[in-house]
């Protein structure tokens, strides 16, 4: 009993274990997944803990960038290469959790955390999977839908250099740091006037990073103009149950998407 | 963020030439903050140190029907799995030291469990992690039971019996009366002469004291036959005295070892932690230590009560309170712990800092199945001085006036009578509002800018009116049943010798005090004597003492005569013997 | 239970400990180090008063897997004040930034992080640098300023 | 999406100690050989600074500089019996204890130098600084150190004093409510001017303007740390706090500090205060407690504040965004 902590020097052999063994977790930054260790959650008997350079691996001199999933907040802060994902990488936590806090974390923490995966989700990254070589990589908002498996482990991230426009807001009670009760990131993609894709993600209303895909609908091929943004903001959470929690009720949430989405899409029609 | 000194204030009352008092002194313990090196009770070490977890209910409210520890027993690491029946007095009430109230709350749950998160079991093993484990296997069993969590529905007929010291699910104060009652005047008049009539209701939250430091206690043997407790409590003899009740040892057996706490702010006068330490190392006979981790902190620790508020204020229309009328609902909890002491504090804080002929308030202590409320910063204030100063301002609107002003025309003065029949002096509200309009530039008139809180009150503002009682009955203006000292400032009797400790003694407005003896012995002789224990007990309370006569502010500010010989002494003390006497 | 050796130097020091295997960074310094400077505050990652350096780099110890500092370098606050008092340790005592003292060794651990990696910072800049560090009791008013007022001094001192 | 800005303000007392009485306090003070003092205490200090407030009250009342004081507030063997620190009790009961405890040392000390220098030792007045001599005659003087010396190797005397502090419980009328409540109040008025958000209900940019009574400051910068401090407290009341947030459910409590909202560094109210010091009669040289009234005005002010700016009554705590939010709404929504 108690939790063990293996430690592997492989990515692939981590994967391994982890899909054996549904009681192990991959160790990442440890800021979620110690908390539930130290509660003595019984869910939880094994850490595991990979010491494999391809998980900090940072390849972010091109269009097509690829970033380990080990890669802390920090680090992604210090890359000028990335810059397009700071707002958002300075939203998780205070500086010690950012020094601590991974990619791959994030990407699976669970509302109102996981601010950064919802930038990652509207810029449409995919991730490569550990243990599955060859598989084609997956976007990042399919990794949420298999619900009852263990959690696939992530290698890396890769995402095409952003084009177009590209606007992160999060909205949080605490200052300047706190839980969120939204996070929007929307990218748009524009060409002789007209969006020719929109997406919009958003966090902290669904239990994990979600694309809108009433706003996207309701942009695509359009002017962003003022009768755009109504129809985007009044469809934004169609089909998106909004959940309550501690720091906001599902209602307000739904309210705040709307707000900062028009908010958002105003400033990007202005700019 | 500026502070500013106002020493034009009250000069003539104060001498601001002392050595060390009124110095910006750096702090006697703040080397050790700085440098991490305060002893607070975790930086206490022991070789061998064991560590507790508790089961806890995950229902509001169930029956207990079977406990299953035979695979925890076995784990690696555990030493001692405690259960209620370990507990040698499993009962208690926090305010029993003051014979304030009945015992009802056990220490670790037996037959049934009241709120979500009620400890049940406490496992003492070598580690946390094995502690945590062995919590994760016990087995029990229970029967979930209806539950009730708002405080309106609890009082209601049928409800369900939260805690069965108190079925009716309303604590039972002084008398046996199931509300804590504040009559002055007669509201029903008040009203019915008023101009405008304003009312509300009001919500106070359930608040989490939240010091960084956590609840936390360490015990160990020491020689001597003694236990030592290492203890973040900031009550160190109520703790003490807590954890000897409990667990029926005498008081010298136990040594507290603490004061330096990382914060409390009312989350740390419960003891919950340095009972099941110091019974884990008699039971062990090695160091134990039980901290509450962040959740228990959140969700397990008391809270702040919440509160439900209902005012009705009667106005003249020219800005005058005649007449405001209380009924409020505080929420213990599942047990009692400190609100019924909240209540009573809060009557005697009421109407808020204002003379009004007429109040009438109803506080009800109500029990629900929700984690035990208790202190906390504003202990009993707090949510009643919300309600009242929102309430101010819809007064202030419906009279129209300005609201600084509205406080003003109303605001209580020294040597007015206060609804809880003593008389108020050293007052400062009147300055304080003045104060803060010069600071935030709020015109307030020279009418309003002279008033002072040292003239104007008293006279027809200090008479006790003609009082109408619940059962129809009026109380002749002028009565006092009460018959211990009247706390009016001025007339506590001043501690110890000569030296002037406010600092000038000889100037000052309020009257001089009496000696310290004749006020003690009023007290102790008091045919009012009566506390809330001896109706607990079953016995009957004395009548009440006949009203004096009629008389005028200035004599009544002296009590009467003490009724007894000089020197008995008082029932209350022997009392706190009562826990300190216990011979084991 | 096995437990793991665990080497790594703290404050300068080297430090050789047996820990639990899944024992968190803040257990090991206090229970087995014993450097009590670090606090146990939640167990959470969420109030900083655990806060330490490893390698340079602040983190939350109470969520630090202790294997993790395997061979690496640990700074607590008992390593920033040798003979001498840290600036800072002084500016909190003047500026009486702590009541209760709790969250200080924190506070200061990621103040002194912030003046090394920027020693112009401005107001926001120092509210980001305590983001992690919950104060129940000063406000953080007074703790603001003391931070300000040693990065001030600094400056003027390399000036 | 409009910003509203309003002002609102409030008034209010706060009884310092248990309020019926009841609730001694203990002190312990002696001296050793050098004159140096330890004060004696179970009184607990949770940050308001029982510790240092309890020694400048000494030393003041012992008539030596404070280097020469030191408080143990540690262990129930051997500091006196204190009901504990709670109810703003600390400085008012403890403080008195302190002093008497004080005062007994004081006089045995003073009876050391009057043997020593030959005088009545009612004639003899201390400086401060660790002298004692004459009154009018400076130079006829003993310092403290050798007092203390002499009392203790040639006299035989321990220079030491107890103290306690009582009020002596009050009972309740249980038809009218009458009881001997406490013997002193600190005051507090307060004004708040904030900003609302008409479409989010958020708040910001709140600046307190605020008067305290506090009898006597007897560490001014004491009373700052509390009031500063409480006041953020009061505005995380006012605004983000509970472990209930849907009160009476039980639904979505919070487990921990990200899920139990309080403002951050980043959330500061600007705060500007006036201090009045009105000495209470029966307090330690006048002083009252801080520590609990500094926290409250700021609940009512800030909700009185947002009624000025939206125009809604926010009569539930706390007041979240949310909270605001739905009210515009439903004003909206009786207004058109």
């Amino acid at each position: 009993m108690t939790v063990q902590v293996s430690s592997l020097s492989t990515v692939d052999s981590a994967a391994r274990l982890l899909s054996s063994d549904k009681t192990a977790r991959m160790l990442g930054g440890g800021t979620l997944l110690m908390q539930r260790v130290n509660a003595g959650d019984p869910g939880i008997r094994k850490l595991v803990r990979v010491d494999d350079p391809a998980l900090t691996d940072i390849s972010a001199g091109g269009a097509n960038i690829s970033i380990g999933a080990g890669v802390t907040m920090s680090q992604l802060l210090m890359k000028p290469e990335l810059e397009f994902l700071h707002s958002a990488a300075r939203c998780v936590g205070g500086p010690a959790i950012r020094n601590m806090a991974t990619l791959g974390g994030n990407l699976f923490a669970r509302a109102p955390y996981g601010d950064l995966a919802v930038l990652l989700v509207a810029l449409g990254a995919e991730v490569s999977l550990a243990g599955q070589s060859g598989s084609r990589p997956v976007a990042i908002e399919r990794l949420f839908e298999r619900s009852g498996s263990a959690p696939p482990l992530v290698r890396a991230v890769n995402i095409r250099r952003p084009q177009g426009q590209v606007m992160f807001h999060k909205m949080s009670r605490m200052n300047p740091r706190g839980p969120a009760i939204v996070t929007l990131a929307i990218h748009l993609d524009q060409s002789a006037g007209r969006i020719r894709e929109a997406r919009v993600a958003l966090g902290g209303v669904a239990d994990r990073p979600c694309l809108s895909m009433g706003a996207a609908r309701a942009m695509g091929n359009s002017r962003l103009d003022d009768a755009t943004i109504e129809r985007a903001v009044t469809d934004a959470m169609r089909g998106i149950e909004p959940r309550t929690d501690a720091i906001a009720s599902g209602w307000y949430r739904e309210q705040m998407v709307q707000v900062h989405l028009r908010r958002a899409l105003t400033q990007m029609a202005g700019g | 963020m500026s502070v500013e000194f106002r020493k034009d204030l009250f000069a003539d009352e104060r001498d601001d030439d002392l050595n060390e008092v009124g110095k910006p002194t750096r702090r006697q313990d703040i080397l050790g903050h700085v440098t991490g090196r305060s002893p607070f009770f975790d930086d206490h070490r022991f070789d061998g140190m064991l560590h507790i977890r508790c089961v806890r209910s995950p229902y509001h409210h169930a029956r207990i029907r079977n406990i299953d520890t035979s695979r925890a027993e076995t784990m690696p690491g555990v030493v001692r799995i405690m259960r209620g029946a370990d507990v040698p007095v499993n009962l208690n009430t926090l305010l029993s030291l003051l014979d304030f109230g009945k015992d009802d709350e056990p220490v670790l749950a037996v037959d049934k469990v009241a709120y979500k998160g009620e400890p049940v079991l406490a496992i003492i093993a070598e580690s946390e992690a094995q502690a945590h484990d062995a919590v994760n296997a016990v087995r029990v069993d229970y029967e979930e039971l209806p539950h009730v969590l708002d405080v309106e529905e609890a009082i209601k007929p049928g409800a369900p019996s939260v805690n069965l010291t108190y079925p009716n699910n309303k604590f039972e104060f002084y008398g046996g009366t199931d509300k804590q009652k504040l009559r002055f005047g007669d509201v029903e008049t008040g009203f019915a002469r008023a101009d405008y009539i304003v009312e509300g209701r009001y919500q106070m939250a359930p608040i989490e004291q939240a010091p960084i430091e956590p609840n936390g206690a360490i015990a160990l043997p020491e020689t001597n036959d003694r236990w030592a407790c290492y203890t973040s409590t900031q009550g160190l003899f109520f703790t003490l005295g807590t954890a000897a009740k409990l667990l029926d040892v005498s008081s010298s057996r136990l040594h507290f070892i603490g004061g330096t706490v990382g914060g409390g702010f009312g989350g740390k006068v419960d003891g919950l932690c340095e009972p099941l330490a110091i019974l884990g190392a008699m039971l062990t006979g090695r160091p134990v230590r039980y901290v509450l981790d962040r959740a228990e902190e959140m969700q397990v620790s008391a809270p702040r009560s919440a509160e439900v508020w209902y005012i009705k204020d009667g106005l003249a229309s020219d800005g005058r309170i005649i007449a405001r009328q209380f009924t409020g609902y505080f929420d213990s909890g599942a047990y009692t712990r400190l609100t019924s002491y909240g209540v009573v504090k809060c009557t005697g804080h009421l109407p808020g800092p204002y003379t009004i002929p007429n109040v009438q308030s109803d506080l009800y202590c109500v029990y629900t199945n929700r984690t035990p409320a208790t202190a906390m910063r504003g202990f009993g204030v707090t949510g009643a001085d919300f309600a009242i100063e929102r309430h101010m301002d819809k007064g202030a609107r419906a009279v129209g006036m300005g609201p600084l002003e509205f406080r003003l025309i109303n605001a209580y003065r020294d040597g007015d009578m206060k609804a809880h029949r003593r008389l108020a002096g050293n007052c400062a509200l009147i300055e304080s509002i003045q104060a803060a309009a010069a600071r935030a530039n709020y015109p307030l008139t020279s009418e309003y800018m002279q008033m002072s809180s040292s003239q104007g009150g008293g006279g027809e503002r200090a008479q006790i009116p003609a009082t109408r009682l619940q059962d129809g009955s009026e109380l002749p203006a002028g009565t006092r049943r009460i018959a211990a000292a009247d706390h009016a400032p001025g007339l506590i009797p001043q501690v110890g010798v000569d030296v002037p400790v406010s600092g000038k003694p000889s100037t000052s407005a309020t009257p001089a005090a009496p000696a310290p003896a004749q006020a003690q012995t009023q007290f102790a002789a008091s045919p009012a004597m009566r506390g809330y224990g001896a109706s607990s007990l079953g016995q009957s309370a004395p009548p009440p003492a006949p009203p004096p006569p009629a008389a005028t502010p200035a004599a009544e500010a002296s009590p009467p005569p003490a009724a007894k010989p000089q020197g008995s002494p008082g029932p209350r003390y022997s009392r706190y013997s009562k826990i300190g006497n216990r011979r084991r | 239970m096995a437990q793991l050796p665990l080497q790594f130097r703290l404050n300068g020091s080297d430090v050789a400990v047996f820990a639990d295997e899944a024992d968190n960074l803040l257990s090991v310094l206090r229970g087995k180090v014993g450097d009590l400077t670090p606090k146990f505050g939640c167990g959470q990652g969420g109030c900083g008063a655990c806060m330490v350096s490893v390698d340079g780099k602040t983190v939350l110890s109470c969520v630090t897997l202790a294997q993790n500092v395997q061979g690496r370098d640990v700074e607590s606050l008992a390593g920033l004040s040798g003979e001498q008092l840290d600036p800072l340790q002084t500016a909190f005592m003047d500026g009486f930034a702590a009541q209760c003292g709790y969250c200080t060794p924190g506070m200061i651990v990621a103040a002194r992080a912030l003046l090394r990696r920027n020693p112009n910072p401005d107001r926001d800049d120092i509210v980001e640098a305590i983001s992690d560090n919950l104060c129940r009791c000063t406000g953080y008013e007074p703790i603001i300023d003391a931070i300000q007022l040693v990065a001030a001094q600094e400056r003027g001192t390399r000036a | 999406m409009a910003i509203h800005k309003g002002r609102g303000t409030c008034a209010m007392n706060y009884p310092i100690g248990m309020n019926l009485g009841g609730d001694p306090s203990q002190a312990l003070v002696h001296s050793n050989p050098e004159g140096k003092f330890t004060v004696a205490l179970s009184s607990i200090d949770l940050g308001q600074g029982m510790k240092s407030v309890s020694r400048q009250v000494a030393a003041e009342t012992l008539g030596v500089p404070v280097e020469d004081v030191y408080v143990d507030t540690a262990d129930s063997d051997t500091g006196p019996h204190c009901m504990g620190s709670f109810a703003s009790r600390g400085t008012h009961r403890v403080g008195n204890a302190v002093i008497a405890a004080a005062k007994e040392a004081r006089a045995i000390m003073l009876e050391a130098a009057a043997e020593e220098l030959e005088v009545n030792a009612a004639d003899l007045v201390t400086d401060g600084q660790g002298n004692i001599h004459v009154k009018g005659a400076p130079g006829n003087s003993i310092s403290t150190q050798d007092a203390c010396n002499a009392a203790q190797f040639k006299y035989g005397q321990s220079v030491s004093g107890r103290g306690i502090f009582l009020i002596p419980m009050s009972d309740v009328d249980p038809d009218t409510g009458e009881m001997s409540t406490v013997s002193c109040f600190a005051h507090t008025a307060m004004i708040v001017d904030l900003e609302v958000d008409d479409e989010t209900g958020e708040v910001s940019n709140v600046r307190i303007n605020s008067a305290y009574e506090v009898g006597r400051a007897l560490n001014p910068k004491l009373v700052e740390q509390q009031l500063i401090g409480g006041a953020w407290m009061g505005l995380s009341h006012a605004l983000y706090e509970t472990t209930e947030p849907y009160y009476p459910s039980r639904e979505h409590r919070p487990y921990s500090f990200s899920s139990y909202p309080m403002p951050g560094p980043g959330d500061l109210a600007q705060h500007d205060i006036s201090i009045l010091e009105r000495p209470a009669p029966d307090g330690p040289y006048g002083g009252k407690g801080t520590g609990e009234m500094c926290a409250n005005p700021v609940l009512p002010a800030v909700a009185n504040a947002i009624y000025d700016a939206v125009g809604v009554e926010m009569d539930e705590l706390p007041i979240t965004p949310e909270k605001i939010l739905r009210a515009i709404h439903e004003k909206q929504r009786q207004g058109a």
